[in-house]
């Protein structure tokens, strides 16, 4: 090849990555238009604000999800574990099982919210584990041990809260969920901070690129001498951290913790991380796509029903428009290849 | 017969190739008669791959015309190229790992019974018959992902060999294949040459590309560098080959290098090495008592058959495979490597054989290619890389290998195959390893890079660093080795200094053991 | 204890408070009479109901007590336990054509969202704007109380505009973000009606957030969370339809049959659901347990 | 490698191969077993026939399913696609969406089950012929596009029932879903049949070796000559057709379409696949494994509820033991390997 015919490459190469990142970004954008042509009062900040709100929580699991993936696994249990985690932090808020039917927001029996996400991290974060473990060491794919972790933690949730909700929290946990800093909400900043240091993480550290390397090639990582069946394992955790972080933002945020809170939120926040360009197959993606992933998600979501629209046509209409912003994406990356 | 009487059964005129951003093929025009053999040669990146998957079909070119008895001939996928005769042999395996050998042979043709279902049985014996026809004796219901590359190699070939064709396209496939496969290659081809067969054939190993083509084509960046005919009968010579493929003489490829290191201190040690039967490779060789030593400064080449276990003798002193017996010593200390983080951490590396599965990650860049082993030197206390000096340590090495490539972003993948081996090479450089072990380090690399890779193993050994190389090439085993050993049966059967090797005595030591090794190995060849 | 008779008893989806509140009344009434208990949960299921019963017509229950999760789709296997001489006992949900039912006890999901209608209506006598969130699509509930609204509604529309109208699938935080979008799209409604208590709850934080404290919401169910949001004054109002009183009816109707063959009183016993307000605590049926 | 090395391999191979195919089988008789200790009205027939008239609903898809699972595709949209081929069998078997409100059985107005279950089917493939091409001609991963269909099926079934149910069907229609041939139920003869021409179909026909060959791997598949994509087009028509099938028999035997009718169903189907040795990375598994996985859950639920465990333990049973199951089968591949 001559060097001309490199460079040219290389300018190429340039101008497809930007605009492989941007494909996700243009379709968003898109959506932002048409919703505002439809009703001006669409971005109206409120409703911005909302949307950062509404996001933040299988936003927040979606990035761990983002580090799952790209080892090229997948956890279909984060639903369930938010509603174990939420519970849990809800025992821990209201000083335990006993006070649980207690819709006292007096709060001085509870140990506190920092307790309670304490709690709901650490119980995410080692439930997490433990699937990771049963991954790596009993060689069971992560498809499966997640499936089970679905059923199995959602049992777990209806056990210990017997069916029933537990609700009422005290006002400095419920700032968690509900409060606002200037005109931005608590969940918007705490979402916002976590994918920055996601990206930190994933872009610039040791760490991140041995999950990148993992991810491109299993064997390989392991013949250039990293942990693979550490670092898989810590992503199962990382997963599950995130997921314990959303159900403490969410049970502050409804002031409650019910045991069929997170029902379906697998498959929402699996589509915002591939809607963003990670690869299921592994190594291939970022938090940056994850994020727009996530946000676009919302913003259909929001806007649908910001026009009224019938909720039978809203499944239809959101289900095509995931397929075609992945289909528009590939198209993309397929034009401008390398 | 001269080939010329043959009318012409495929013609290439004027093709060209683009992908995006670069022209892999530029105006390629040749053309090959019945029973004739056409070398296809040149440096890696030419675009001989590309020139044989557009005639097999698997992508149409941009512009040209290609001509087959006489028609044009315009392929719109494999399928129709294996309609008109014309099979391929493609440089990436292109066998179904999860099925077994007989299904591979009869992919797409299974014979079927009177019901029209497969009929199983027929299939096993046809096929037991096809693969021994390349000298191959597994069980046709062995699963291909269980076969050594070399095996899996044979087996494509018994494959293409099997189908009627008239046309066979060869992309490289004697890569992974020792001294022995090869020879019953050639003798094959020369039947089929018989058979009025035309033969297209691609190979980065000169010498046998001189034995057995009639004539030549060279393709240099793209284009038509030139024909080559062979002189009155005579094999067409390398020099020849060499400068029409480089553009300019070669002077001293293959030439034993001249200022060697005086070997030092015996840095790894390894004493009645053995290992057990791994359930998840049964088929793989077990090291039946391995001794064997390599000195600080010092290349030991270790020469064997197909299967003689040095593969596994590599990994089992890098802690990639479990070690049932026996000691490693390393710089006089016993060690017991769990795994390759361990032998990495005590100063071993590694340059596996199977460089797509095993060593790059095709879709990341190349500066995390690179440093992918040496996480820690650059990074700093916090975990956090340090790609300042990342990127200065890559530019090094980028100069010192020569490595030819865009930026260190662009995706490996984009690389020639050469260019790929040396960034490996840069990936176990930056750790400055006491022992650097390469296995097959040229498999697939063209001849000019596989020189410079020469150049590469011969400076590291005279920076003190202890180098075990295997191969398959015996030419390259000789041209760059201090001392050599072979191996068979997972052991060793021999050991000499390089400048006493010559290609009979190590063949003598590869193919025996044992006195009732000779006859094991007519029955072997029998089945 | 092997003559002790069995019953069994199943409820659509315990994964919901009220079928649990449903599911525990069942059991103490049955501790209460003396009789074991197989308990069973649809799972949102009808093959899954379906397959507990199955089970337990080979085990050769005594009795069953069900509150089905769908009107249809149930009725094959119940028509089998009714052809199997097993007597049973449909509570909340009846089941259609199936004859021999030895009873139902129930209160209409229709007229409960008529009652919710209803008291919004008294609330704006001058008519008003809503919005309105409905449950899971396709399911039984959710169709009969949305029907129930619109029954009242649809002859009212010049005066009560439904400007709103989405599922928030009987979800808490699903109806946070569906009254949300609402809110920033419409601006505040005069009165929120949704189909059950969980979402009227997602409903209420949502307006606290934008701090519209007199909206008036209306739930269903009557959870003693609801209730004590009622008492407070948060929620205007939630449909009571007294699923313990039915679940222990039921539980009473189907041991006396299967002990002594004594037939029920009344083959059908509607209990009419009414709307708890401030005013009216003292009617609900879980008010004990607010404290 | 010597001979006696070769045969010995051989052999090994053989008594490997056996049971590696019975390690779930294994699992499963052991559930039997203690099932049967722990209440020996269990192995009664009729609860026998209950269990195979159970499992044949989501076994008949996981059959379909075995097809894509092999070619390394997945399909999540089977739950929708089941309850819309429900809801057109419905309406069909009801006569036009007219009448779809008449509970009557009578079905003079109808046109039948025969057109019920040709229009179920004939939906059903043609969904997911539409997936398929999706899936291969704008390049969009199979996850993603029957995620899409996942919620686009579910927004046209609540569509045309407009989310309630369809009921009443004639006596000819029922019998599929509550006849009995001897003792035998007919559903699960229905799924025997299906189960044993899919095991001929993927063990003794070009077809079925291609499919293997594909989820091989399909870059090779496609060099060897095998027109890959209609094969991939092919395997979603086929699971589409099957959840079609099973769409009929269960309306047939629920006497009623449910807009609500499989949620969750994708899950329950794909465990039963992967149970059965099946792998998600394709090339991998057979049709007995997947009627064993899907008999696995059956018992196993079946089981539980017969000794009365309650709801929320068995979730929490359920997804161990899903794990657990795969476990032992990888264990005992790993000790026996080929
Ligand atoms: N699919 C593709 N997309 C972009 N560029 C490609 C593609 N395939 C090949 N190329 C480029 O085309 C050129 C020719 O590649 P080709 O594989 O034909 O070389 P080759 O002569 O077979 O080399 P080798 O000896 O290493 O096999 C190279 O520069 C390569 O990077
Ligand atoms: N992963 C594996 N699974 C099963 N069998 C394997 C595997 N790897 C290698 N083998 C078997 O091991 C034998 C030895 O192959 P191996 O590559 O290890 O030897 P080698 O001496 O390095 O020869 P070469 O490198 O020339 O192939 C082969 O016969 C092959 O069948
Ligand atoms: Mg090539
Ligand atoms: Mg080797």
């Amino acid at each position: 090849m001559s060097i001309a015919e490199q460079q040219n490459q290389r300018g190429g190469a340039t101008i497809a990555r930007l605009l492989m990142s941007f494909g996700p970004l243009l379709f968003l954008a898109a959506l932002v238009v048409v919703f505002t042509v439809l009703k001006p009062s669409f971005i109206d900040p409120i409703n911005l604000f909302n949307i950062t709100r509404q996001i933040s929580i299988t936003g927040l699991i979606a990035l761990g999800m983002t580090f799952v993936i790209l080892t090229a696994g997948i956890d279909l249990s984060v639903g369930s574990l938010l509603a174990f985690c939420g519970m849990v932090a809800a025992v821990v808020a209201k000083g335990g099982a006993a006070n649980t039917l207690s819709l006292s927001t007096s709060g001085t029996q509870g140990y506190g919210w920092f307790a309670a996400l304490l709690a709901a991290v650490i119980v995410g974060a080692a439930a997490g584990g433990v699937q990771g473990l049963a991954i790596t060491r009993l060689k069971v794919p992560p498809f499966v041990v997640t499936l089970g972790g679905l059923t199995v933690f959602r049992g777990l949730t209806l056990t210990i809260s017997n069916g029933g909700p537990i609700s009422g929290f005290d006002a400095s946990m419920r700032w968690f969920g509900t409060g606002l800093i200037g005109p931005v909400p608590v969940p918007a900043i705490i979402f916002a901070i976590a994918a920055i240091l996601c990206h930190i993480v994933l872009r610039y550290t040791r760490y991140g690129r041995a999950v990148y390397a993992v991810g491109g090639n299993a064997e390989a990582a392991r013949l250039s001498g990293l942990r693979v069946d550490r670092i898989l394992v810590s992503v199962y955790v990382i997963v599950g951290f995130f997921a314990g972080l959303a159900a403490f933002v969410l049970s502050a945020r409804l002031n409650s913790s019910e045991a069929v809170a997170g029902i379906g939120y697998e498959l929402t926040v699996i589509s915002a991380v591939v809607i963003g360009g990670t690869s299921l197959f592994g190594g291939i993606g970022s938090v940056g796509g994850t994020v727009v992933g996530a946000a676009l998600i919302g913003v259909l979501q929001n806007g649908l029903q910001f026009n009224n629209v019938s909720s039978y046509t809203q499944s239809i209409v959101i289900g095509l428009i995931l397929i075609l912003a992945v289909a528009f994406d590939r198209w993309l990356k397929s034009r401008v290849r390398r | 017969m001269p080939p010329e009487a043959a009318p012409v059964l495929l013609a290439v005129e004027g093709v060209t190739k683009h992908f995006a951003g670069v022209t892999a093929l530029s105006d390629v025009s040749l053309d090959i008669r019945p029973g004739e053999i056409l070398g296809l040669l040149g440096e890696n990146g030419a675009g001989k791959s590309t020139l044989l998957k557009i005639l097999s079909g698997v992508m149409p070119p941009s512009s040209g015309r290609i001509t087959f008895d006489g028609a044009d001939y315009a392929p719109s996928s494999p399928q129709d190229a294996k309609q008109l005769g014309i099979v391929t042999i493609y440089q990436e395996l292109s066998l179904i790992p999860t099925l077994t050998v007989a299904e591979n042979i009869f992919i797409g043709r299974a014979p079927v019974g009177p019901l029209g279902l497969v009929s199983w049985r027929r299939m096993e014996q046809d096929s037991r018959d096809i693969i021994a026809r390349v000298g191959l004796s597994i069980d046709p219901m062995t699963p291909v992902s269980a076969l050594s590359v070399a095996e899996q190699q044979l087996v494509e070939i018994a494959r293409a060999l099997s189908l009627k064709s008239r046309l066979i396209i060869m992309d490289e496939p004697t890569s992974a294949l020792t001294e022995t496969e090869v020879q019953r290659l050639l003798s094959i081809m020369g039947r089929l040459r018989q058979d009025k067969v035309a033969i297209m054939f691609v190979t980065h190993r000169l010498e046998e590309a001189s034995a057995i083509c009639d004539r030549m084509t060279v393709l240099r960046d793209g284009r038509l560098a030139g024909h080559l005919d062979r002189d009155k009968g005579r094999p067409i010579q390398l020099p020849r080959i060499i400068e029409k493929m480089v553009g300019r003489a070669a002077s001293e490829l293959y030439a034993r290098p001249s200022q060697r290191a005086v070997a030092g201190d015996v840095v790894l040690s390894v004493r009645g090495l053995r290992t057990v039967r791994d359930p998840e490779a049964p088929h793989a060789i077990v090291l039946d008592g391995v001794d064997v030593d390599v000195k600080a400064g010092e290349i030991l080449g270790v020469a064997g058959l197909v299967g003689s276990g040095r593969t596994e003798l590599a990994r089992a002193i890098f802690g990639a495979d479990r070690i049932a017996a026996g000691t490693i010593t390393l710089d006089g200390k016993q060690i017991a490597p769990a795994s390759p983080a361990d032998a990495i951490a005590l100063g071993i590396g590694l340059v596996p054989e199977d460089r797509k599965h095993q060593a790059i990650f095709a879709a990341l860049g190349i500066l995390p290619n690179f440093s992918v082993a040496s996480l820690g030197t650059f990074s700093n206390g916090f975990g956090f890389m340090a790609e300042r000096r990342e990127r200065d340590a890559l530019s090094g090495f980028r100069k010192m290998l020569s490595i030819r490539m865009a930026s260190a972003e662009q995706a490996i993948e984009g690389l020639s195959g050469g260019n790929q081996q040396k960034v490996i090479l840069a990936r176990w450089l930056a750790r400055d390893p006491k022992v650097l072990i390469v296995d097959e380090p040229t498999r697939g690399v063209d001849v000019g890079a596989k020189a410079e890779v020469h150049q590469i193993l011969v400076q590291l050994a005279a920076r003190g660093i202890a180098v075990m190389m295997i191969s398959s090439e015996l030419p390259e085993v000789l041209a760059v080795s201090d001392r050599i050993v072979t191996m068979r049966r997972g052991r060793i059967t021999g050991e000499m200094p390089g400048v006493e090797a010559n290609e009979e005595k190590l063949m003598e030591l590869m193919a025996l053991d044992s006195q009732d090794a000779l006859g094991q190995d007519a029955e072997d060849q029998a089945r | 204890a092997e003559d002790k008779l069995t019953i069994l008893g199943s409820v659509p989806n315990l994964g919901f408070p009220f079928f649990v509140h449903m599911l525990n009344e069942i059991k103490a009434e049955a501790q209460a009479q003396g009789v074991n208990l197989t308990e069973s949960d649809g799972q949102n299921s009808a093959t899954k109901q379906t397959a507990d019963i199955e089970a337990a017509l080979v085990q050769k229950v005594n009795a069953i007590v069900i509150s089905p999760l769908d009107v249809n789709a149930l009725a094959p296997a119940i028509e089998e336990a009714v052809k199997a001489g097993v007597p049973v006992v449909t509570i909340d949900r009846r089941v259609d054509g199936v004859q021999g039912i030895l009873a139902h006890v129930g209160a209409d999901n229709v007229k409960g969202g008529e009652a919710e209608a209803s008291a919004m209506v008294a609330a704006f006598p001058n008519g008003a704007k809503l919005f309105h969130l409905q449950g899971q699509p396709g399911a039984g509930p959710a169709i009969d109380r949305n029907k129930g609204v619109h029954n009242v509604l649809d002859p009212l529309k010049d005066k009560y505009q439904i400007i709103f109208e989405q599922t928030a699938n009987f979800a808490r935080a699903e109806a946070l973000s569906v009254t949300e979008a609402g809110l920033a799209a419409n601006g505040k409604p005069d009165a929120i009606i949704c189909a059950n208590d969980d979402m009227a709850l997602g409903a209420l934080e949502a307006c606290a957030a934008r701090n519209f404290t007199d909206v008036k919401i209306y739930g269903f169910d009557a959870l003693p969370e609801a209730l004590v949001a009622v008492r407070d004054g948060k929620l205007a109002g939630t449909v009571e339809q007294f699923p313990g009183q039915q679940s222990r009816t039921a539980v009473q109707i189907a041991v006396a049959y299967a002990k002594n063959k004594t037939e029920p009183k009344e083959k059908l016993v509607l209990l009419t659901p009414i709307v708890i307000g401030k005013d009216n605590l003292d009617k609900a049926e879980r008010l004990s347990e607010t404290k």
